[in-house]
């Protein structure tokens, strides 16, 4: 009876034991263990020899996809695991130096993240990951690297023997490490005694301290630079491991014939992550099927875009603005002239400046960006050329502004309010000038028509516009209304992408209900294909 | 022709092809490449924003200059400039010290600042007109607009919860409606506008690694 | 004077009333602001600056405020000295923070002399392509900056393809295929048509199942290569309600935002300009 | 459509007593102080919670990314995590890419200071308590610099400090070396940390966001690329509840809480208005 609660309760003190070593710095842990009864160790022995791992499991390799920092020991899941056991690898520079005692140790304590299954960008999504542990080990964090001192006149004399600080440059700092403040042993809490110490200085010698700082920062950065190569010569060496359980301060080793089972590694520069393989196929599928529609758009020029409601609306608010006499507004918010809803609304605007020549109607574009601006007067340039009416085209009526978002927002309120347009496109990128322009514009009974990817901008052009291209539709129209093979044939291209996305959202809700419902089925391929990862 | 577009062109390809293919590599000095291409990056932004100062202050020097119409406003704008930029550079060079009054940071406190969240916070005025003019329940969709901004509104403020423990005998049951709607239909359709940029963008970097598209290149030769 | 009004006498009484009224407030909001921040008897100097500033700061805030009403001279004065202020700022900034550090410093603060070399390998070819953006402002020289615009243009598409893969496409069809598994493997064992059935089990699932018909009714709505007829025509109508949804919970949820900017701004006034101490 | 004389007078007129109806509503809460109950967010308790099991010295890396003009929602954010960094002696690292602000981000530091030494009694000092690292430009380019070499981004502090060697960074060299990354955004690079920086190091990410851009979360918290997030004013109220130090946040809930009962009023009112008309046949309009 006593024997059984001993089974329990042990167990649930070594777990808190655990559970206090894990907050502790590691050298703490002995003094936390108490020493065992014999009784005590007797049923130790006996959990223990249950909870060793299989021997023939026990394996160590070069953790794959990266830089050549991680070795991965791995082992299988002991089938009954008693309560409260941890896991210990010791790792070895050679084997001989586990004789020697010279190793270091790395615990891992039993938990679901410490499964091959929390780590699938390494061993996948199978159902076997479940029955491995697994522990990361990366050397320089083992045999952490001499950490460099304090600069002390030794050592800038290191540097200088190396080169790095020429002789006079060696006095002048030896100079201005006298002047650093001494640490005082009292610390009040108004001025820290380092700026106290410095009021003193002449302005010379300040100047000298300061070259001193920038001269310490530099040289901690080449010492960061050398710690970082000593770490890559200790992550490359070859290491020998040992696994071993470990109970209440008893541990025991892994063993084949009495004879502790030592596996060894070595990590390996990789060349490329696998895990990303999913990500490299589709990014480059997808830029082949942009690409390739993009010639067949150019040899083909007449591929199909669905109507889209709001275009027929460009030309009657034109008409009504004529009709009305009053000009027709053109803004392109406040993207330059690499943002891809601008390049689409300089195909809508050069269709409007065409139809506008047409009626002999004004058109004033508004911009918020110098070379937006430029490429802008072009665009409306050749549109009235092609529409028969050169000599109406205006240069002044296609202008900056202002170049800061708010100051852009008053001056083409301002207009607005001031010359009563008929009709205002709003179409480009917009921020938070979206409605405070499509509110003033409202207010003067324009009709007006907004286009933006800015979707969070949308439901302000919604709610206050009269006709509004939401997102791809504004790429849409401008490829409809300009033919311009590029843009139609990446809407084709992207349109692919999108039926790829939407069979797989479906399949893959249909599959993954049905895995979950299906023991043994654990859809291996299709995680890896769209688990994004970054190794 | 070949300096003024072909070359650039390529350029592109070439940085863009490494910029790519890099991210597939865990070596070591791939991962430096990035970094040293990243702080080339930063630099050069440092005078792509300076290019931003220069063109404004020269917009409204101009401006001045010919006394073009409200030039005497743009007065306000160069007395605002350059009376920041010369404190500033006064601070940097005589340097002024914690018990003296920064001129520059005051400009930057007392008009920038509230300038700024001023003219910002006036559109609290205008989304409050909008909803007033417009939120009208003409049809579905209309209404489904309507009603998820009056719901979501409610929810998202304390006193929907005295509201739902009063009414439904659960203070979180308003809330939870809104919850719901954030995160069942608004998360469905930013999904799916997510997806949707991504593909755009990945097609527009596609279109300008292979220099199909060049608008950004300007002018016309 | 504006230059909308013509030869209206009607319109010019009006300006005219309306600058006088715009002088008396002008008046008023001094008085006030003699009489709460007392700018001439403090202690120092920076007590008076800060009085003078906090003056300065609610007379900005006012003015801006007047736009609502109308624009007006005080406006534009106010709305200029901010863009001017603002620009003067970026300028600084754009030394002290951008150029000074990573430029100016480490070539011409060099410590040492192999520091300067270091400095040099490492920024000599941003800094003559960070010109040649510059050329940009030349019109005969413009072309030069295309390789400077290359260059940046390039590395930022090549970077984009694969972490927009990762992050917008992957990421979010991976989360958006497992969570019916997981609502339905996960779900809490409760009766059903419970309170706790609804929150548990049913709840998670339709949801996810909205989610599903969501998503894919909005990209179809954005598919262009077909004609949405017939059942298109229901999907993408399906489409635009969830979308109709989705801008109203934003607009909902922007209502907040905006007028937590006002709310800041009323705090402000009252709070440091009249000294009204809030409840 | 619209647009005669008669409407145009008419839609002036109803917006300038919208303006006013909304300019009373947020300024008469000022003067009560009922108290208000409220239970904090899910998306904000997890970055609460997050902050709160960390270990003094643990590091932050924090993205403030907005200016003056978003300072009411995002401002209060601020204060409220860096009082509890220092609150729990976690070391708050701050990066911009918007340097307008950094004159509000050196106050929001020295506030909190103040506070932590008022309510705690504790000394905080920059470089050792905490890092401003400041601007830099270069947007994503800064993210994909950061998320290998911190150091190398900012070679000096804002106070033009060296950053090799100080106390604060200690440790921390790239982004995967931080416990946590926050961006408080008023922009778009919340998906620009994500996407160059925390999807790639595998650093838990939260954001705080204006109340515009925070329904756009939604996705990137669900699918666990994020693992909470404040949205707006609201959601710096529920994280000043959760700390227990209420300020800006909380005390703007009461006229948040009126404008917005007298919005949906106002709009309620205009549809019942609506059918009314509907109903009963009005020919005009």
């Amino acid at each position: 009876m006593r024997k059984s609660a001993a089974v329990i309760v042990k167990p649930l003190t070594t777990l808190a034991v655990i559970a206090l070593a894990a907050m502790l710095p590691a050298g703490r842990v002995a003094a936390q263990t108490r020493p065992a009864t014999t009784t005590q160790a007797t049923t130790q022995r006996a959990i223990l020899a249950e909870a060793i791992p299989v021997a023939e499991s026990l394996r160590a390799f070069d953790l794959p996809n990266d830089g050549g920092k991680g070795i991965i020991v791995q082992w299988a899941k002991p089938a009954d695991e008693p309560n409260g056991v941890t896991y210990i690898v010791q790792i070895a520079r050679t084997k001989a130096d586990f004789q020697a005692g010279k190793f270091e140790t790395q615990e891992v304590s039993p938990s679901p993240k410490a499964l091959a299954s929390a780590k699938p960008a390494y061993f996948g999504y199978s159902d076997d990951a479940n029955k491995l542990y697994y522990a990361e080990i990366v050397p320089a964090a083992v045999f952490g690297p001499a950490k460099p001192g304090p600069l002390t006149p030794e050592r800038l004399k290191k540097f200088a023997d190396k080169g790095v600080l020429t002789p006079s440059e060696l006095d002048r700092a030896l100079a201005a490490m006298k002047l650093l403040p001494q640490p005082a042993p009292t610390t009040k809490p108004t001025t820290s005694p380092a700026a106290k110490e410095q009021h003193k200085l002449t302005p010379a010698q300040q100047a000298e301290l300061e070259w001193y700082q920038v001269l310490a920062a530099y040289l901690t950065k080449l010492d960061g630079e050398h710690v970082d190569a000593e770490i890559d010569t200790i992550n490359s060496a070859p290491y020998s491991f040992r696994l071993g359980v470990k109970l209440d301060g008893q541990v025991a080793l892994v063993s084949h014939d009495g004879e502790p089972i030592v596996v060894e590694a070595q990590a390996v520069v990789n060349l490329f992550k696998w895990g990303k393989l999913n990500n490299l196929i589709l990014s480059l599928a997808f830029s082949a099927v942009v690409v390739a529609f993009i010639q067949v758009a150019k040899r083909k020029p007449g591929l199909f875009i669905r109507k889209i409601a709001g275009l027929e609306a460009i030309d009657e608010a034109i008409g009504r603005a004529t009709e009305m006499d009053r000009p027709v507004f053109f803004t392109h918010g406040s993207g330059s002239v690499t943002a891809l809803p601008v390049i689409a609304s300089l195909n809508i605007l050069s269709r409007i400046a065409y139809r506008a020549a047409e009626h002999d109607s004004r058109v004033r574009v508004m911009n918020q960006d110098p070379i937006t601006t430029a490429v802008s007067q072009e665009i409306v340039q050749q549109a009235y050329t092609e529409a028969g009416r050169p000599d109406a085209y205006n240069p002044d009526e296609v202008s900056l502004v202002a170049s800061d978002q708010f100051s852009y927002v008053a001056a083409v309120s301002g207009r607005m309010v001031r010359e009563e347009p008929g009709a205002i496109f709003l179409m480009g990128t917009f921020g938070a000038d979206s409605l405070l322009l499509s509110e003033t514009g409202a207010s003067t009974g324009a009709i007006q028509i907004a286009g933006t990817d800015s979707y969070t901008q949308l439901p302000f052009f919604v709610t206050t516009c009269d006709y509004t291209l939401m997102g791809e539709e504004l790429y849409a129209a401008s490829a409809y209304l300009s033919r311009e093979p590029r843009l139609l044939g990446s809407l084709r291209g992207q349109d692919v992408g999108k039926a790829f996305i939407m069979i797989v959202l479906v399949l893959g809700i249909i599959l993954f209900t049905a895995a979950a419902a299906v023991k043994g089925w654990d859809l291996d391929w299709l995680r890896r294909l769209l688990e994004a990862s970054n190794a | 022709m070949f300096l003024k577009r072909t070359l650039p062109l390529l350029i592109v390809f070439t940085i863009g092809s490494l910029a790519f293919v890099h991210d597939f590599i865990p070596h070591p000095l791939s991962g430096e490449f990035r970094s040293e291409m990243a702080s080339w990056m930063m630099i050069i932004g440092g005078f792509g924003m300076f290019l931003g100062v220069y063109s404004l202050m020269h917009m409204h020097i101009t401006r001045i200059r010919q006394k073009m119409a409200g030039w005497g406003y743009s007065v306000f704008v160069f007395i605002g400039a350059v009376g920041m930029i010369a404190t500033g550079v006064y601070g940097d060079i005589v340097g002024v010290s914690k018990d003296d009054i920064d001129l520059f940071d005051w400009g930057y406190k007392y008009i920038q600042v509230p300038c700024g969240a001023t003219i910002f916070s006036i559109l609290a005025f205008f989304v409050a007109s909008a909803a007033f003019r417009t939120f009208r329940a003409k049809n579905m969709a209309a209404g489904l607009l309507l009603g998820a901004a009056v719901i979501v509104m409610f929810g998202r403020v304390p006193i929907c919860e005295a509201v739902g423990g009063w009414v439904f005998n659960d203070r979180q049951a308003i809330v939870n409606v809104a919850n719901a709607i954030m995160n069942y239909p608004n998360l469905a359709v930013k999904r799916g506008l997510l997806l949707g940029i991504g593909l755009a963008a990945i097609a527009q970097s596609v279109r300008v690694l292979f220099g199909v598209e060049r608008t950004y290149l300007g002018g016309a030769d | 004077m504006p230059d909308d009004l013509q030869d209206n006498p009607k319109s010019i009484i009006r300006h005219y009333v309306e600058m006088g009224v715009l002088a008396l407030l002008l008046v008023v909001f001094l008085a006030v602001s003699l009489w709460r921040q007392d700018p001439l008897h403090q202690k120092d100097a920076a007590a008076t600056m800060k009085a003078i500033g906090l003056i300065l700061a609610a007379g900005l805030t006012l003015t801006m405020y007047s736009f609502l009403y109308r624009d007006n001279p005080l406006f534009k004065i106010a709305e200029n000295l901010y863009v001017g202020v603002a620009l003067g700022y970026m300028a600084m900034f754009v030394w002290r923070q951008a150029l000074r550090p990573m430029v100016y410093e480490p070539i011409f603060h060099a410590p040492t002399w192999s520091a300067l070399q270091t400095a040099l390998l490492h920024k000599t070819v941003p800094i003559i392509v960070g010109f040649m953006l510059l050329t940009r402002l030349s019109r005969k020289h413009g072309w030069i900056s295309r390789y400077a615009y290359a260059l940046m243009i390039g590395w930022a598409a090549g970077l984009a393809i694969p972490n927009i893969t990762n992050t917008y496409i992957l990421k979010q069809l991976y989360a958006a295929v497992t969570p019916l598994q997981q609502a339905i493997t996960s779900a809490p064992n409760t009766p059903a048509f419970s309170y706790d059935w609804f929150v548990g089990t049913a709840g998670p699932v339709v949801g996810t199942l909205v989610i599903l018909i969501g998503t894919v009714s909005v990209l179809f709505y954005f598919f262009f290569s077909v004609e949405h007829k017939k059942v298109g025509r229901a999907v993408s109508t399906v489409g635009i309600w969830f979308l109709m949804v989705s801008f109203g919970a934003s607009f909902g949820y922007t209502v907040m935002g905006r007028l937590s900017l006002l709310i800041g701004r009323v705090q402000f006034l009252l709070d440091e300009w009249l000294k009204i101490p809030s409840t | 459509m619209r647009t005669p004389e008669i409407n145009r007078k008419r839609f002036e007129l109803a917006r300038r007593c919208v303006y006013v109806v909304i300019a009373l509503a947020v300024i008469i809460p000022y003067f009560f102080n009922p108290k208000q109950e409220f239970k904090p967010m899910a998306e904000v308790v997890s970055v609460y919670e997050k902050i709160d099991a960390m270990k003094p010295g643990d590091q932050v890396l924090m993205a403030f990314d907005y200016d003056p003009s978003s300072e009411a929602e995002l401002y209060p954010m601020s204060m409220a995590l860096l009082r509890h960094c220092f609150k729990k002696g976690v070391i708050p690292v701050i990066v911009t890419h918007w340097f307008a602000g950094l004159g509000l981000f050196e106050k929001a530091c020295n506030e909190a200071a103040e506070d932590a030494n008022s309510m705690w009694g504790k000394k905080i000092v920059s470089g050792r308590d905490y890092a401003l690292l400041g601007f830099r430009p270069g947007w994503t380019d800064l993210i994909v610099k950061i998320e290998r070499d911190l150091k190398g981004a900012y070679e000096t502090d804002y106070f033009k400090q060296p950053t090799r060697g100080m106390k604060a960074l200690e440790g921390v060299n790239s982004l995967e070396d931080f416990e946590l990354m926050i961006d408080l955004a008023a922009g778009a690079t919340v998906e620009f940390w994500i996407a160059y920086g925390t999807d790639k190091s595998g650093t838990p990410m939260a954001a705080g966001t204006t109340a515009v851009s925070a329904p756009d979360l939604y996705p990137f918290y669900k699918s666990g690329q994020m693992i909470g997030f404040m949205g707006g004013l609201r959601g710096a109220a529920d994280y000043e509840k959760l700390l227990k130090i209420p300020d800006r946040g909380e005390r703007g809930m009461l006229a948040q809480s009126a404008a917005h009962i007298i919005i949906i009023l106002l709009v309620l009112g205009a549809n019942v208005h609506m059918f009314a008309k509907r109903l009963f046949g009005n020919k005009r309009d």
